[in-house]
């Protein structure tokens, strides 16, 4: 079979050192079992993500997305833009949608990028890693890759706020979807089906700016994953697997918690099940190490 | 007409073969019966079956056919024999379905076959097939009262259907209240913006059709006669009067505004710059498209404010308790006015509800929006006056807080008021009597104390318009038979029924052109409208009896018996429903139907074998409205509910046809209890006939002198209220009589 | 205060003009579906449906001086239950935006700095700088209350350096886009054009 | 084969609902030759799954009573029932109607004895029950089923019960050999009284009535009131058949939402307030009531009926579009999220069972079925010359009530009146 292409959108968070550089690594290994590569789209740049709205009005934050468009058309004319993060994938879907809907739009920004020598068609898709897996490959094949399964781990599908809203993945409900369900059922594990935090807000941004009231979200997003005695949990969001996992003993010193709960992303679970070793899993990028992954990774 | 022969017919099919002693019922119709021929058969229903009895009726001569097999609600497509009189004795769900199959219960279950079947042939020996009298006319003229909108639609309706229409308008020109628009709430899609009411092309059809004659400046005089014949005398401008006959009435008499005077604390009257909706019309068709202005000063109106419900949707004296339904789109459209004039016009409604139903209304709404006006939940307290400016004060009910706002113009959406005439329910004499009731209503604020003259002067015992409602609207069946109402031949239409919009109106109109030519065509038949259409029986009168006691012609719930200058009733044939209310009424039993009497019934009550008082063997009477207690007994047969073996049950068209007699005479003839099973009364009734319910509890009321007298226990007679879907309960009631009997012990009555 | 401009749409239609998807604010039907769907619903001043009931009653100041636009999450659980499809995020993020440009944003809105120091991260080298965002975000209040928040994050810190999610020679630069003149160059026309926007 | 005269002044009725019926009977008993098309087994339609009307609370099957002897008496009208149209061509006054008759398995000799349901034992969900419970593969759909006639379920041809329930038939009334029919018929006018269906709940995520078994719907409330209904007329929760005592409606569950149904359904609000009747009929002072609404929609005299219900202490009315539902893990109870708009108070109420006041929409897609006639984009007929001798009746036409409804429908029966009378004028 041969290999899929698509242009890739890393992110700044993606980056070698940065908070989900560990993302990045487990994605690679995942996309290496499925034959798939991912042409990084040269010199790409930040999306603004969902706040940088106070500094950035509306025509330079998507004028940031229109750029990144424009170079991957350049550099992979026939290739679907992929991101794995959510942020930039919303932003960049968003801006794209916008750039569409409205023709005033389209012609400022026609303008700003002639400004830094660049040409936008605006004329391929934007989608999400899990668009990918789900769509192009479907989790029958998905389940084929298997060589590990990931038997007698307990994992809840947090799926959080910007890959399931406003676009979410196709034919998937906003209050209940059940993709990171299948996934995990896929890699042989055992999904929590009935996890009711699933789409639950874990703050966003506002992690850093508003603690206190991220960290309460946070709290009760950990706590329905120990009330449906799962192991661990999974989600498709750099934000949200930041925001879950390292606050944890913040929140354990504020409510006398004693959470320890592993955040992985499906790409690490897929790559363990995909019998990739716990570095390539990225395994060691846990705060709260994931034993039970480990375990199977060494095997 | 022919000799009168009965044949009885048994079937055996459905169990009835097994559990009961077949040859004895046609043994029993025979001998009992006095039935000339009494056949059994396996399978009654069944192609052969039926043609077993067509011939019968064909080759011997038989004029009444009793079956003794299902209900008579059931199979009604094969029993289905022309030109004879058919009674039905319910074996089946009335005896085998409701009775154990067990060797104790046969003898009681084969005693209760055995009665029905001689109360089938009984009845049979009383009824008469019936046949038209001929009494009236074919006129295919729908006289159409009100030149509106539903007026003109219900005219030109009539006309297209092929029948010619009468419109008589009060008022010097046609248009009604819709030529005072400037524009109309749009009737179709997108529903965007405020449409032409056609009210000109409305007029200029009728005018140039010529199935419709139009008189303008025009009242009735007087409105005699009945469905098929009535005639009107006319009277116009000049004073002159001159008579129209015609076949049907479609009353179209509209609405009039509420009289906003009546809201002192928006100003309303003490400045020009408070209006009502049709104030503000008056304002738009002066602007013409133009920017509207300001009546007080003639500023262009910068800001506008609607205050929703205003008199409405209230208990408080003088105000109406219900909602116009039409004023929140109306607010919209007045409110696209001014935007369409010029967009830098604020227009701002303020509503508690805001009420835009269905598919178009939500359009419109949103297309308000998209306009540019705004909408703000709140309570409007006052609009004063200061310096040439409205204040209007009101709480804003999202933000929680008292607004004082500014603005040049006000708008209240007030209510609609329907011109339905004098309320004969209410007649001063009535007044007199129970002030109390007349009161409450002010208090409540149902109706509006106005005083109304009458629209059609209807030369009718029951008075000169059509009954209304609590609220002031003419009175009808209003859910399953909106058109129904107590005059028959006489058809409202528009906002004399229900307060409506133009859309819903011309709507309504054109259903009530289609009740108008269906009257006509039955009646011109002898045919009885709804709910027995079809029926040819009619109330006859043996004069003789007569004591001229005129219950007859004051509890006919359909005003249909008038009364000569003796006082004798007449029977208006076609204004008659049936339901033989009147021959419940009279106390000397002289009226009677050709297929429903006092002896069709009474004799099936005599017809039952009655046990001797040692036998255990109770009888109880029970006389069942038979459009919804009997089906309700159906159902409880078809889910196999039990019930006493004692019950004999006889279906009646109406409680209202219960004529005490039959209760005296059962009692004296040894039944042990007595139920009467009739429809919900009151303001919110069920009864197919309006009031005969009613009055048979009032008669029942009246029942315990007799019992005392014969010095029983009132517990013996009971009346209830029953629903079609009793099907629980009836057994139940049933069940209860018979251990009331049993407490009460045998009548001593049996002879 | 005076009562003429209450409930006057000279606000809604400054709002229209210069808030991002500022024209849908009329369309809101007030069902409050938003402001129970919001996860920070609670802590706001006031939810979104009442802010657009208050730019229609004209409270200009009370809207634009709240923190209520501030407090969104950017979870987006509003727009996919309006039931009139309202773009409610984008409108937060515009009244934040507008109000920020106006200056009248309240003192140590501590989303509203760290949103600008955001943007201000970004737009100088194209791509974020998490070390530098994160210190500039612990020392938005003041040395001394940066010095606190810091040791407070010590430890987080301290695992994400572990974990090699966080890299202190990112103080020095980090990463960056290569065009940075082109990238500026791009930025400043798109502020160009959209100052020419607000009336 | 079924024998169906018919010419181009008779007028087909399509749908034998309150509407069609009405239609059908106002015109036929103007003396007008009418077929009336019902795709069920039975007449009655929407109406005869409600337990009560309001404003009265009277009964639906008590006027259906009526409708139906008016029809049992009527030779102008016939009644095909499992009978679909597929297909209309020609123009006024003289269409072209396929018709499509599915087998009942049943003729005419069935006496609706019942003996045929005794002896079968396959189950399926009852449709009539919006499927709260199940019937048997040969039933009467309900008791006032009219034709008065067993169906047998094509599911069960060809096995075992189909063969018991013709032994047990002593009336020669089931016929397994019967075939779907084919029919083509003149016609002058057409009456579309096709109705509606409760919109689809589960694509309604936010309230959960997919995953939470306390969340019902308005409709199937009504079947569960009704004495011969799936619980026998008791208002209970799914979850655990406990009495439902303290129950919460959310109103414009699906209506006046771009999401679902951009129009207003315009009888839930009132379907609403009589609901909560029933809940202070069934447990008197014990029943407990709230509303969750946008604005409550009772017009005309239907006010009247709203103020009646604000009086009673037990019904509160709390306006918000609620959020969202989520579950009570220990008791099932539903829990509602959302903001009280007046005043801004944060809820998260627990009741017994939500009832979610679905909206209405077309049953039919006339554009799919390629009916030449204008529909309006919620999916209604419009009135419209276009459509020339077509009329829509009832909840074809808009969103209504049973009152207007009927209204709208004896108003329809004038116009299929007024084509046919032109047609039988030019034939003289």
């Amino acid at each position: 079979m041969a290999k899929k292409e698509y242009s890739f959108y890393p992110g700044c968070s993606s980056q070698k050192g940065a908070s989900s550089s560990n993302y990045l690594k487990s994605a690679n290994a995942m996309c290496d079992a499925l034959e798939i590569k991912l042409n990084h789209i040269p010199d790409w740049n930040c999306c603004a993500a969902s706040i940088g709205y106070a500094g950035g009005g509306k025509l330079p934050r998507i004028s940031l997305s229109a750029r990144n468009i424009a170079l991957s058309e350049q550099a992979h004319p026939n290739q679907d833009i992929v991101a794995t993060c959510a942020a930039c994938w919303l932003a960049t879907k968003e801006a794209s949608e916008r750039i569409d809907h409205d023709p005033q739009i389209k012609q400022e920004v026609v303008q700003v990028l002639d400004a830094a020598n660049l040409k936008i068609k605006n004329n391929k898709p934007v989608r999400h890693m899990v668009e990918v897996l789900i769509e192009d490959f479907g989790y029958q094949a998905l389940g084929k890759k298997v060589v590990k399964p990931l038997e007698g781990i307990k994992i809840a599908g947090y799926v959080g706020c910007q890959t399931n809203r406003p676009f979410g993945i196709a034919g998937e409900s906003f209050e209940n979807p059940l993709y990171l369900d299948k996934l995990v059922e896929t890699m042989g594990a055992e999904p929590i089906k009935n996890y009711d935090k699933k789409v639950q807000c874990c703050g966003g941004a506002l992690a850093f700016s508003e603690p206190e009231k991220s960290q309460a979200m946070i709290k009760d997003i950990i706590t329905s994953a120990y009330d449906s005695d799962a192991d661990m949990i999974v989600t498709p969001c750099p934000v949200c697997q930041m925001n879950v996992e390292v606050y944890q003993d913040q929140i354990n010193k504020k409510y006398g918690t004693k959470f320890n709960m592993p955040v992985v992303y499906y790409s690490t679970l897929m790559s363990v099940a995909y019998g990739k070793s716990a570095k390539e899993a990225a395994l060691d990028g846990q705060i709260i190490k994931a034993k039970q992954l480990e375990a199977i990774a060494n095997k | 007409m022919a000799d009168k022969k009965i044949a009885a017919y048994i079937c055996q099919g459905c169990g009835l073969g097994e559990r009961l002693d077949t040859a004895q019922l046609a043994k029993i119709a025979k001998s009992e019966g006095k039935a000339a021929i009494a056949k059994q058969h396996e399978f009654l229903c069944n192609a052969n079956g039926v043609q077993m009895i067509q011939n019968d009726i064909d080759n011997e001569g038989v004029t009444h056919v009793v079956l003794g097999a299902c209900s008579r609600r059931a199979k009604t497509d094969a029993f289905n024999f022309q030109n004879i009189a058919l009674m039905r004795a319910n074996l089946r769900e009335g005896v085998i379905w409701v009775r154990p199959d067990d060797e104790d219960n046969r003898e009681t279950t084969q005693e209760m076959a055995d009665d029905y079947i001689r109360m089938a042939c009984a009845e049979a020996k009383f009824v008469d097939i019936p046949e038209s009298s001929n009494e009236q006319g074919l006129n295919r003229t729908v006289m159409v009262v009100g030149g509106g909108v539903t007026g003109m639609t219900a005219a030109l309706e009539t006309a297209k259907a092929g029948y010619n229409a009468i419109l008589v308008e009060k008022t010097g020109a046609l248009g009604g209240m819709a030529a005072k628009l400037y524009k109309s709430i749009p009737q179709s899609a997108p529903y965007s913006t405020p449409a032409d009411s056609g009210v000109a092309d409305l007029i200029a059809q009728v005018n140039s059709n010529d199935r419709i004659t139009v008189h303008l400046n025009a009242t009735l005089n007087k409105t005699s006669g009945a469905p098929g014949r009535f005639a009107a005398d006319i009277r116009i401008e000049s004073g002159a009067t001159f008579t129209e006959q015609f076949g049907a009435i479609i009353q179209a008499s509209g609405f009039k505004p509420y009289d906003a005077r009546k809201l002192p604390e928006f100003s309303f009257g003490k400045t020009p710059d408070v209006v009502d909706q049709l104030g503000l019309e008056a304002l738009a068709q002066a602007a013409n498209g133009a920017p509207i202005k300001r009546p007080s000063d003639g500023k262009e109106v910068k800001s506008v404010v609607f205050i929703q419900c205003a008199g409405q949707r209230s208990e408080k004296q003088g105000h109406l308790s219900y909602c116009s339904g039409h004023c929140c789109s109306t607010s919209i459209k007045q409110a696209m006015y001014f935007k369409q004039a010029n967009p830098d016009t604020d227009a701002m409604v303020v509503y508690t509800d805001l009420r835009t139903p269905g598919a178009g209304g939500e359009d419109f709404y949103r297309n308000g929006q998209q306009q540019g006006i705004t909408f703000t939940k709140g309570e409007a307290r006052t609009v004063t006056i200061n310096d040439g400016n409205l204040t209007v004060k009101f709480k804003d009910l999202i933000l929680n807080e008292d607004v004082d706002m500014d603005t040049d113009l006000v708008v209240l959406a007030t209510g609609m008021m329907p011109n339905s005439g004098v309320d004969i329910e209410a007649t001063p004499a009535k007044l007199d009597e129970n002030c109390k009731d007349c009161s409450n209503d002010e208090k409540s604020g149902a109706v509006a104390p106005v005083i109304q003259e009458s629209v059609l002067n209807l030369d009718y015992r029951q008075g000169l318009d059509l009954p209304q409602l609590v609220t002031g609207f003419t009175d009808s069946h209003f859910i399953c038979f909106p058109y129904e109402t107590r005059r028959t031949g006489i058809y409202t239409a528009g906002p004399v029924r229900r307060p409506m919009d133009m859309l819903q109106a011309q709507d309504d109109a054109c259903g009530a052109a289609m009740k108008a030519i269906q009257v006509i065509e039955n009646s011109s038949k002898g045919l009885a409208a709804h709910p027995r259409v079809g029926d040819l029986s009619f109330p006859r009168f043996r004069k003789e009896g007569c004591t001229q006691c005129k219950r007859c012609t004051v509890e006919c719930p359909f005003g249909a018996i008038n009364e000569d200058e003796q006082g004798y009733p007449q029977f208006n044939e076609s204004r008659c429903r049936r339901c033989g209310t009147c021959m419940g009424a009279c106390p000397v039993r002289v009226i009677s139907f050709a297929n429903y009497s006092i002896d069709s019934v009474g004799q099936q009550i005599k017809a039952v074998d009655m046990p001797d008082e040692y036998s255990e063997k109770p009888r109880i009477l029970v006389l069942a409205c038979e459009n919804d207690a009997y089906p309700a007994l159906d159902m409880a047969g078809m889910n196999r509910e039990q019930y006493s073996a004692f019950v004999r049950i006889i279906p009646v068209r109406c409680l209202g046809s219960v004529n005490t007699i039959w209760i005296t005479d059962a009692l004296n003839s040894g039944y042990d209890g007595i139920i009467l099973m009739g429809c919900k009364k009151g303001d919110d009734y069920q009864c197919h006939f309006v009031k005969g319910s009613e009055l048979a509890h009032i008669r029942m009321s009246k029942i315990d002198d007799t019992l005392t007298t014969l010095n029983l226990e009132p517990a013996r007679v009971a009346t209830y209220e029953v629903a079609i879907t009793d099907m629980h309960r009836v057994p139940q009631l049933i069940n209860d009589m018979a251990a009331t009997v049993l407490r009460c012990g045998m009548s001593p009555f049996k002879f | 205060m005076s009562n003429t401009a209450k409930y006057r749409n000279d606000f809604l239609k400054e709002v229209e003009a210069n808030v991002e998807e500022g024209e849908w604010v009329k369309m809101c039907m007030q069902c409050g579906v938003c402001a129970g769907s919001c996860p920070l619903g609670n802590a706001w001043e006031h939810t979104p449906q009442k802010i657009f009931m208050m730019i229609r009653a004209g409270k200009r100041d009370e809207v634009l001086s709240s923190d209520a636009m501030w407090m969104c999450t950017s979870c987006y659980n509003c727009i996919v239950r309006c039931p009139r499809e309202v773009p409610i995020t984008h409108i937060m993020h515009g009244l934040a935006h507008y109000a920020k440009r106006l200056g009248l944003v309240p003192a140590n809105q501590p989303t509203a700095k760290f949103a600008q120091l955001f943007w201000n991260n970004l737009s100088k080298r194209g791509r974020i700088n998490e070390l530098t965002l994160g210190l500039g975000l612990y020392f938005m209040n003041g040395f001394v209350e940066g010095i606190k928040t810091s040791i407070k994050m010590q430890s987080l810190g301290l695992n994400m350096i572990k974990t090699g999610r966080m890299n202190v020679m990112e103080i020095f630069g980090g990463h960056s886009v290569k065009d940075t003149s082109g990238f500026h160059a791009m930025l400043q026309k798109a502020e160009e054009i959209e100052a020419t926007r607000i009336k | 084969m079924t024998e169906v005269v018919a010419t181009n002044q008779t007028i087909l009725v399509v749908g034998g609902g309150i509407s069609g019926m009405t239609a059908a009977l106002e015109a036929a008993e103007c003396g007008k030759q009418v077929i009336l098309l019902e795709k069920n087994p039975s007449l009655g339609g929407r109406v005869s799954q409600l337990y009560k009307y309001f404003p009265k609370l009277c009964m639906p099957t008590c006027g259906m009573e009526i409708n139906l002897r008016r029809i049992k008496a009527n030779p102008n009208v016939r009644v095909l029932t499992l009978a679909e149209v597929t297909q209309v061509s020609g123009t006024t006054g003289n269409y072209q109607v396929k018709v499509k008759l599915s087998p009942r398995y049943v003729n005419s000799n069935c006496t609706a004895c019942g003996a045929c349901a005794d002896a079968v034992t396959a189950e399926f969900p009852n449709e009539y029950n919006y499927g709260l419970n199940n019937r048997k593969g040969a039933y009467l759909p309900f008791f006032m089923a009219y034709p008065q006639r067993y169906v047998l379920d094509p599911k069960i041809i060809g096995t075992a019960d189909a063969d018991k329930a013709q032994a047990a038939c002593h009336c020669g009334a089931i016929d397994l050999d019967m075939q779907t029919e084919e029919m083509d018929l003149q016609i002058g006018s057409i009456i579309w009284a096709t109705g509606w269906q409760p919109f689809d709940a589960d694509k309604i995520q936010p309230y959960g009535h997919d995953r939470f078994a306390n969340v019902i719907t308005s409709v199937e409330m009504e079947r569960m009131m009704d004495p011969m209904g799936p619980t026998g007329g008791r208002l209970v929760r799914p979850s655990d058949g406990q009495e439902a005592k303290n129950v919460a409606f959310i109103q414009c569950a699906g209506s006046r939402d771009r999401n679902y149904l951009k129009h207003c359904s315009r009888i839930c609000c009132m379907a609403t307030l009589k609901q909560t009747t029933y809940l202070r009929e069934q447990f008197g002072d014990a029943g407990r009531a709230t509303v969750y609404y946008i604005d409550i929609r009772a017009i005309d005299r239907f006010e009247n009926f709203y103020q009646k219900v604000m009086k009673d202490d037990n019904i509160k009315f709390i306006k918000s579009k609620v959020a969202n539902v989520i579950e009570n893990k220990e008791n099932n109870n539903p829990i509602l999220r959302g903001v009280n708009t007046e005043g801004y108070h944060r809820y998260a109420d627990e009741y017994d069972l939500v009832v979610l006041a679905v909206g209405m929409q077309p049953s039919v897609d006339f554009k799919s079925l390629g009916i030449d006639i204008v529909v309006n984009d919620n999916g209604f007929i419009e009135q419209n010359p276009h459509n020339g001798g077509m009329f829509a009746a009832g909840c074809a036409s808009d969103a209504l009530d049973v009152n207007r409804a009927v209204q709208n429908a004896t108003a329809s029966s004038l116009r299929a009146i007024q084509v046919i009378n032109q047609v039988a004028g030019a034939e003289g």
